[in-house]
């Protein structure tokens, strides 16, 4: 492990964390614009969370030491996701630790824990939430993994930087199977990130809620991490998203040069999707809760089928 | 014949065998002392807990060193019974030592007066279930396998049936001893072909003998039918979730954790030992075979409403995931890819390790729960945890690692087993080609659906408020119960941490079984667990636990030190409604409702809808088995009426019966005489 | 340049080919269901043209403008007209659910792949791979055909069927003869038409599309 | 999908912009309020909004403030799902006796620092309900109230120079 490895990989932690309320300020933003609206500033999220860790925490009587913890792992879950995910550099000394299906199951940790901690004080919408995340997560976490051994069928890798490094700085070549996979994978982060079609982010009604009905309990420091970490959620799902698909600009390992060049790079492919996904939420009505398996399922069997593809066509 | 007299020259088998009569004796003495069940708990089982651990001891060097033979004078004349103790019995010694340490531990708390049968009996049943299957594991010939099989499958009826005051108790244990006999049958017929009419059923002449295709898939398909009824594979599953609940809860875990490892200890034994060539289809009929029973044991598991049921079914799951793998690895084995069998069996062992000791603590934590409560039923649980937290937290770890979770024991198992499915390209035939990444989706699946079996169980037994009253007065485990549980979960957490040390004593079974080992590849890397390169795939648990540990104690310190640490407590927020009752949470029902609606062709639903003018509107919903009413009614109805008409010949008078064997005598005269 | 991406890019069609296969099987608006089918063949034509002109073969010029006239632009402007006449804005309901029909299709699908595996091994056009694809796209039409208890869709899901088909003779065989080409788009064509008027009849006939009706037209 | 793309193109931004021309009240206490808000709650205000009986004249106000004219998500205010979420609880109508219990439950639900004011003739005074064996009257007679908008229903500027007022004190 080298100097600039240790560098960057403290780079991208940082970076995940200062640039992910940023990029949910930016959604926000073209959301309103969306609704012919004037926006709120882009950094109202940082306030937000300023004003939250400022104020007192309430917390319910009866609520267990697991309670209390459940923020913290949650988020600590998030900043490790964002650490072994490729965003500036390949060059992460952390990233053997965990490979894809790490990630995978990183994401598997956050979202057991998060409803083990809405179940505990024992209200009626706290296990609703609870049930309909697991419900979300049993069918989003295997398409997540098919979409990512998508990838790493063409690389011959689960290890996160290799695939990049792969699909990057190979020669380039046009993969079916990962439209397929985008697809999928564009289905399932809407899922995962609590966005319109599937949830609602800024809905008031708890019935139907799922990631909202699971912190109503939630206050001030507490809630304030889960925020951060949804947003760190985000962040690790679009640049996991903008890595599969759209590698190019990723500096490759011992570049320092390429490493501050690829930080506008990354920037921009982030605004780009950052409005692409305020489109699609504008543009979609939410759906029941039924239709939410259905939506998933679907996404589930895009990504088998870009497998299916990708062993048909035998590329890479 | 190993010298028994001068104990400087002793080798591992002999110290095994040392346990399993320190054991025999342990039961003897529990007969003794039948009725004084505090000399019964506190004395006998901590012992039987010692010799667990010196036979983990034993078995732990044994796995390094050569296979070692004995002939015991003992069994019907001219056929003494061979022991061999070689790497692949030397786990399987491992695994039994170190998952009955932990639960005889246990046990020595959970026995209470007064339960059907009396301790010093259960004892003596307990401890001979032990040396039987420390003895199925080194038999080398057909004989004692099978003597030491149905001592096993005796003993652990009678443990079943311990409560056999309880007519439902009785049930289950009756269908636990049919299945367990025509398993039996199975598997008789199977060493019968493997001798191939040599007379010589010892098991190192059946490696000799290279039976035709035909007659190997026979004996191939004989194993699995057998040893598959034990270990509860579909369709012969259906004993498992009926005698898991009915046993006393230490033995629930020792079945769980153990017996089934041991039927497949069978197949192993079987299919990659004795018999020598193997075929393709073998591999792709255990993989089906595995995939149905994983897919179906984790979609009952989430709609179980009783803790044992649930927990049985999850089994079923796992044993099936274990079963894909074994049949993956046959595969490779039949395509002569040596280093990708060994990679998928490595993976079906270590998920053997792993839910042994997961499994053992979620059955013993039950235990705890329904001595603290009384209760069974998920639906009067909950809210536990502040009650009893010596039993909620090690639950905690057992839960997340069943539920697949890193940094623990399943996750490692389950990524191996996707590591191998992912690198299966080549494989000569076009269609399996196609099915590999299906199957590869489906344990995705499998494993996503039993967090949410893991989440259901924890959340709705120890988290939320109570559901009943009496929930308030549940007394936390006792020592003995902490101390079982406590090892349990460190097997968990070094499993979980330590991948490479425990693929190393995994290491010369795969080099046994499936000639090859990921041992080279492992060695180099350090804690860094890498199957195949370091390009290809690598995890690390440990530096992932240090790094999810390390960013948490920063977050925490970093809002102390720049904001405060103010809590303010108060009633939960009620969404403006202050009169929520505790029967408004989700209940075990509710959790499991979108499965059902989702996976409704798998299941036999009865639903009972309120009426709009009913006086007490009551809703019901018991879901079924299919296959009970489908598959074993239907054989049970065919016996009876088959027995019906033997039973004519029953007349009851002395004379009928004399001229039956008259008959039987001059037909055979005739016979003989020609 | 493009002649060196030609087959990957011909992959990328066959697999967009397939994807809104999926989507049309899996779709409960009509009028969503025709733009889809316009995409398809829209695909198609891509597919064609870059075919032509990578192995320049002028015959799949004319075959992937019959396509583009026919596919594109005239059979969903009447499919289109048709709905607003009779105005049939209905979801169209399916036989199977739709999760159902999505795993039936992904079981055609590997069936589809493995039959093909062995021939696109041998095969030396250009784009040989994708011939399991094409094979895919027309049975998963089929089933929509079967699936579908509303008339339109059933059209449509014809229309595709014979998309797949040209697909994989382009595919395959780099484009079958042009008198076939000129005798498929006819029968197209005139099928459509036929279609056509037959839904007017039997709207006439039972006031709605659903075919169970004509179950009543035997005798007995 | 694209009528909805062509929709959005043609109306485009149409909140009154700040600075504005024709209500410079709106712009100008916009500002206000977002300097305010910048003081005291760190640029960024949670409002949980109770309806304690109104008769939802009030309601449609609130609503108006979230609309694309007047927008007052740019000035740093959201309504939020959860008085745990919340800084500051709008309470509009006479509390019903019904609606007593919740009012509390929301109000001990919030932390601190928590601002609470009653919005219109009702919320302030129980208007024309008053105080009956059915409502308590004023939202003061149930919580403390920190400020009272009044207005039979207050407009979405009222309501902002109220909550202005609210944040200015103390």
């Amino acid at each position: 492990m080298s100097w600039l490895g240790a560098f960057s990989q403290l780079l991208a932690m940082l970076m995940a964390l200062l640039l992910a309320p940023l990029l949910t300020g930016w959604v926000n933003q073209w959301r309103a614009r969306l609704q012919n609206k004037s926006a709120p500033g882009l950094l109202q999220p940082y306030r937000m969370l300023h004003k939250l860790f400022n104020k007192e925490s309430v917390m319910a009587d009866r609520a267990s030491p697991l309670y209390r913890t459940a923020p913290y792992i949650i988020f600590s879950c998030m900043l490790l996701a964002c650490a072994i995910i490729p965003t500036l550099s390949t060059d992460l000394p952390l990233s053997p630790a965990a490979d894809a299906i790490a990630l995978v199951g990183l994401f598997a940790l956050a979202r057991v824990f998060i409803s083990l901690a809405a179940m505990d004080v024992g209200t009626a919408f706290g296990s609703l939430g609870a049930r309909r995340e697991m419900l979300v997560g049993f069918l989003a976490e295997p398409a997540l993994l098919m979409v990512l051994f998508c990838a790493s069928m063409i690389t011959r890798s689960t290890s996160l930087t290799a695939i990049v490094e792969n699909l990057a700085h190979r020669e380039f070549a046009i993969y079916p199977s990962l439209l397929l996979a985008g697809v999928a994978f564009t289905m399932v982060s809407l899922a995962e990130n609590a966005r319109v079609p599937v949830d609602n982010p800024d809905t008031h009604l708890e019935l139907t809620m799922i990631h909202e009905a699971m912190i109503l309990e939630y206050s001030a420091r507490h809630l304030a991490l889960l925020e951060w970490a949804a947003s760190l959620k985000l962040f690790a799902y679009s640049c996991a998203g903008l890595a599969l698909f759209f590698p190019w600009g990723v500096a490759e390992a011992h570049s320092p040069l390429a490493l501050l060049l690829a930080l506008p790079v990354l920037l921009f492919k982030l605004a780009i999707g950052g409005f692409l996904l305020a489109l699609i939420e504008t543009l979609s009505a939410k759906m029941r809760v039924f239709r939410v398996p259905e939506f998933l399922g679907t996404a589930f069997l895009l990504a088998v089928l870009g497998l299916l593809v990708n062993v048909l066509l035998g590329v890479g | 014949m190993t010298p028994f007299l001068h104990p400087t020259t002793w080798v591992h088998l002999d110290w095994v065998l040392v346990v399993v009569v320190a054991w025999l004796l342990i039961g003897v003495l529990g007969v003794a002392a039948l009725r004084r069940f505090r000399f019964v708990a506190v004395v006998l089982f901590p012992m039987g807990a010692f010799f667990s651990v010196l036979l983990l001891a034993v078995s732990l060097s044994a796995v390094f060193s050569a296979p070692e033979t004995a002939v015991l004078p003992l069994g019907l004349p001219q056929l003494p019974f061979h022991l061999r103790l070689d790497s692949l019995s030397a786990f399987f010694l491992v695994l039994i030592g170190g998952v009955s340490a932990g639960v005889s531990t246990f046990a020595a708390g959970y026995f209470r007066q007064g339960e059907g049968t009396p301790p010093g009996l259960i004892c003596l049943e307990y401890h001979v279930f032990l040396a039987s299957i420390a003895l199925v594991v080194m038999a080398d010939d057909a004989y004692l396998f099978m003597v030491v099989w149905e001592t096993m499958a005796l003993s652990s009826f009678f443990l079943v049936v311990a409560n056999h005051r309880i007519p439902e108790i009785r049930q289950a244990g009756y269908v636990y001893m049919l299945v367990a006999h025509i398993g039996a049958l199975g598997i008789l017929l199977c060493f019968g072909l493997l001798q191939a009419n040599t007379g010589d059923y010892t098991f190192a002449n059946m490696r000799q003998q290279h039976l035709t295709p035909f007659w190997g898939s026979v004996a191939f398909v004989l194993a699995v039918f057998g040893f598959g009824a034990k270990a509860g594979i579909l369709p012969l599953h259906a004993w498992l979730p009926e005698a898991h609940p009915a046993a006393p809860s230490p033995f629930s875990a020792l079945m769980s954790g153990v017996m089934l490892k041991i039927a497949l200890y069978g197949i192993l034994r079987v299919s990659f030992d004795l018999l020598q060539e193997h075929i393709w289809w073998w591999g792709v009929l255990l993989m089906g075979l595995g995939l149905v029973t994983a897919l179906f044991g984790v979609v009952f598991s989430t709609v179980q409403v009783e803790m044992k049921r649930l927990l049985a079914y999850s089994s079923i799951e796992n044993i099936g995931l274990i079963c894909t793998g074994f049949g993956l690895s046959l595969l490779f084995l039949a395509y002569d890819m040596k280093a990708l069998s060994a990679l998928a069996l490595t993976a079906a062992m270590y998920h053997m390790l792993a839910h042994a000791f997961f499994k053992s603590l979620l059955f013993c934590s039950t235990g705890a729960v329904m001595h603290a409560t009384g209760e069974r039923s998920l639906g009067k649980l909950g809210g536990l945890m502040r009650y009893m937290p010596w039993v909620a937290w090690p639950t905690l770890i057992g839960v997340l690692a069943c539920a697949g979770l890193p940094p623990f024991g399943g996750f490692i198992a389950e990524w191996l087993l996707l590591q191998s499915f992912l690198f299966t390209t080549g494989v000569p035939s076009s269609f399996l080609d196609m099915l590999v990444p299906v199957m590869a989706a489906l344990i995705a699946l499998i494993a996503a659906l039993s967090g949410y079996t893991m989440v259901k169980y924890f959340g709705v037994i120890f988290l939320g408020q109570p559901r009943e009253e009496n929930l308030a007065h549940a007394h936390d485990a006792g020592p003995w119960e902490r101390l079982g549980m406590v090892w349990l979960v460190l097997g968990c957490v070094i499993l979980g941490l330590m991948p490479s040390q425990v693929i190393a004593l995994i290491d010369p079974t795969t080099n046994l079984l499936a000639g090859a080992g990921l041992a080279h590849t492992l060695a180099d890397s350090g804690w860094l667990l890498v199957p195949v390169s370091i390009e290809r795939a690598s995890y690390a648990p440990a530096i992932f636990l240090l790094g999810v540990l390390a960013s948490m104690g920063l977050a925490f310190l970093l809002v102390r030190k720049l904001y405060h640490g103010r809590l303010r407590r108060v009633p939960p927020w009620d969404c403006g409604f202050p009169w929520q009752t505790v029967r408004m949470q989700d209940t075990a029902e509710g959790f499991g409702q979108p499965i059902r609606q989702i996976f409704e062709p798998f299941f036999r639903m009865k639903r009972q809808l309120p009426g709009a003018f009913d006086a007490q509107p009551s809703y019901k919903v018991t879901v079924e088995d299919p296959l009970w009413y489908a598959l074993y009614l239907p054989v049970a109805r065919l016996v009876e009426r088959v027995s019906r008409i033997v039973g004519l010949l029953q007349q009851g008078r002395i004379a009928v019966y004399l001229m039956y064997s008259f008959v039987t005598l001059i037909v055979v005269l005739l016979v003989v005489k020609r | 340049m493009i002649v060196k991406y030609a087959p990957q890019l011909i992959n990328l069609f066959a697999t967009l080919i397939l994807l809104l296969s999926f989507a049309m099987i899996s779709q409960r608006r009509i009028v969503t269901l025709i733009n889809l089918f316009m995409l398809q063949g829209a695909a198609l034509v891509a597919a064609s043209f870059l075919l032509g002109y990578v192995t320049d073969n002028h015959e799949l010029y004319v075959s992937g403008a019959l396509t583009l006239v026919l596919k594109v632009i005239f059979i969903p402007w009447m499919l289109h007209r048709v709905i607003r006449k009779l105005n049939v804005r209905w979801d169209v309901e399916t036989l199977l659910n739709v999760p159902t029909t999505m795993l039936v299709g992904i079981g055609l699908v590997i069936l589809a792949f493995s039959l093909a595996l062995p021939v696109s091994r041998l095969s030396d056009a250009l784009a040989g791979g994708s011939l399991g694809i094409a094979l895919a796209c027309i049975l998963l039409s089929f089933m929509m055909m079967i699936t579908r208890s509303k008339a339109v869709p059933q059209v449509i899901g014809f229309l595709s069927m014979e998309n797949g088909l040209i697909f994989a003779a382009t595919a395959v065989t780099n484009g079958m003869p042009m008198i076939v080409e000129f005798g498929v788009a006819l029968d197209v064509l005139v099928g459509v038409l036929i279609l056509g008027v037959f839904m007017f009849q039997i709207r006439e006939k039972f006031d709605t599309l659903d075919i169970h009706n004509l179950e009543a037209l035997k005798e007995d | 999908m694209l009528r909805i793309l062509g929709k959005i193109q043609r109306i485009g931004i149409i909140t009154e912009p700040v600075p504005a021309r024709d209500e410079p009240a709106l712009s100008e206490v916009g500002a206000q309020l977002k300097a305010r808000i910048g003081e005291r709650f760190g640029g960024s205000l949670a409002i949980r909004e109770v309806d304690a009986g109104s008769c939802n004249g009030c309601e449609l106000e609130i609503q108006m403030l979230g609309n694309p004219y007047y927008s007052i998500e740019r000035f740093g205010v959201h309504f939020v799902a959860s008085p745990r979420f919340a800084d500051l609880l709008l309470v509009t109508g006479p509390v019903s006796r019904h609606m007593q219990a919740a009012l509390l439950g929301t109000y001990a639900a919030m932390p601190e620092p928590r601002l609470v004011i009653a919005v219109g003739h009702c919320g302030a005074d129980g208007g024309e309900f008053g105080t009956s064996y059915a409502s308590c009257g004023a939202v003061a007679n149930v919580i403390p109230v920190d400020a009272v908008i009044r207005g039979c229903p207050p407009t979405p500027l009222a309501l902002m120079r109220g909550i202005l007022e609210a944040i200015g004190q103390r």
